[in-house]
């Protein structure tokens, strides 16, 4: 039955993601995941608020970014929301192709899809974008 | 506290920047960038970056790296990685980056291979 | 416009004190409170989670006990709520009197009303019993 | 690793428990009860709580105080405290419990002091 769930709502600037950061890693330690799985867990989170804070708000401090991190023995499910206009994940440039290998951005979404088990993109009714990730113990 | 400490000592016409904390978004990207940016002022070209205190990087940290590593090649210099920890080795791996950078375990010899 | 909640949802036992108390203390050292704060603020959560599992749910596992935590920059306020029969705390054993002084039971009340700001108990509709409890900056 | 952990160690007559994690509700509170029953059992009765290392305790590790030391006293023993943290000193206080137990913050002074 052991069920928990966090959620924050930050202001779209740089020390947010510390802070989504700081409760991911707390929250998943909590739940008994190994410390290996916990910085890819606490990283896909950096990515995920980074994303929401530069791309979607664009770092509108009035605009909050929402995460939610809802945790059970077997997994640990992160939501994050921003006010953005969106964009299209099937069209993001892969990262390690030759021509984009020395780009200074561009690996977020990779590192996300890397370090766990699910990650979705959606667009909401009331606006914004909407990233879902599940990380399986 | 700063997210980044950079210690800079020189070993002949190499300067090693000793670094300790995240290479993360803000604060340590942009620490890194104003350290490599004041050695090319400097005409330091040949740097020896050592990793071993670096706990975090994230996507923002790793493109600083590159940034580093293609800005100092632009200027005719040259950017190692000495002491990457086992998980900025998985970072790299997993962004095919590991095969880009020069990357030594033993200082000595990250001092030899720069000409 | 920083705000976190926290809920947690855990089986009555013993277990789960320690499992409320770990969540608190790590909400309220990421909201900022001192050391010390966060001393009382567990200790305060500790002894009426210890009461909802014991008091309130008689220890039943299948009973739930619902945290909830929700933090500002000002403020922490916390839920307890268990699904027992209730109690009246206007008719509860002054503990510091001289007839009770030597009992072995009988305090947590006393350090809920001493390290927090505001502490109140509620009968819902619902059933059971919601402990409200505030801690200000 | 056990919540608490309890060291036993002889001066005299007297019996000195080295306790060391946490006094609440569960393994903590029965662990320093059971340590309790074992000594009566021996027919120690002059024992010595070590509070030093012991960093949490809860309503129901002061009521586990209390008992230790009613019982104690009703086999015609003594039980005293050394060493209490800030935070042990607190609870007894806020509990008026301060001036039932006999603390000292000197070994040698508590030893001295039983009869
Ligand atoms: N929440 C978002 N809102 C709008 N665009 C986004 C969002 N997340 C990602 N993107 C787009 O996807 C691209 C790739 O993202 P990512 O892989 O994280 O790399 P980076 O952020 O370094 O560009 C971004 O450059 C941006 O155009
Ligand atoms: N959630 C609850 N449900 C039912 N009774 C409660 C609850 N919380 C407290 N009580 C009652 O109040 C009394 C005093 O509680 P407390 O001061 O925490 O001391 P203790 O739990 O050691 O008895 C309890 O013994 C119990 O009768």
């Amino acid at each position: 039955m052991t069920e928990e769930t966090v959620e924050l709502k930050l202001p779209s600037r740089i020390e947010s993601i510390n802070e989504a950061a700081q409760a991911t890693a707390d929250a998943a330690r909590r739940l008994g995941f190994s410390e290996d799985a916990l910085f890819g867990i606490e990283l896909a989170v950096r990515e995920a608020v980074t994303n929401a804070v530069v791309h979607g708000n664009r770092s509108d401090e009035s605009k909050p970014v929402e995460i939610g991190l809802a945790g059970t023995d077997a997994s640990l499910a992160v939501t994050v929301r921003d006010q953005g206009e969106g964009f299209d994940p099937g069209h993001v440039a892969d990262p390690t192709a030759e021509e984009n290998i020395l780009k200074a951005s561009g690996r977020g979404i990779l590192f996300m899809r890397t370090f766990m088990d699910e990650v979705s993109w959606e667009r909401p009714a009331e606006g914004g974008t909407l990233v879902r990730m599940t990380k399986r113990k | 506290m700063s997210e980044l400490n950079i210690r800079e000592r020189q070993a002949g016409d190499v300067t090693i920047l000793d670094l300790e904390g995240k290479i993360t978004i803000g604060e340590g990207s942009v620490g890194l960038r104003n350290a490599i940016r004041r050695l090319m002022q400097e005409g330091k070209k040949k740097i020896l970056l050592n990793l071993s205190g670096v706990g975090y990087v994230d996507s923002s940290g790793i493109g600083e790296l590159v940034s580093s590593y293609t800005t100092i090649g632009r200027e005719g210099g040259q950017l190692k990685l000495l002491n990457l920890t086992q998980k900025i080795r998985d970072l790299l791996t997993i962004t095919k980056l590991l095969t880009v950078f020069d990357t030594y375990d033993d200082e000595a010899d990250a001092l030899n291979s720069f000409n």
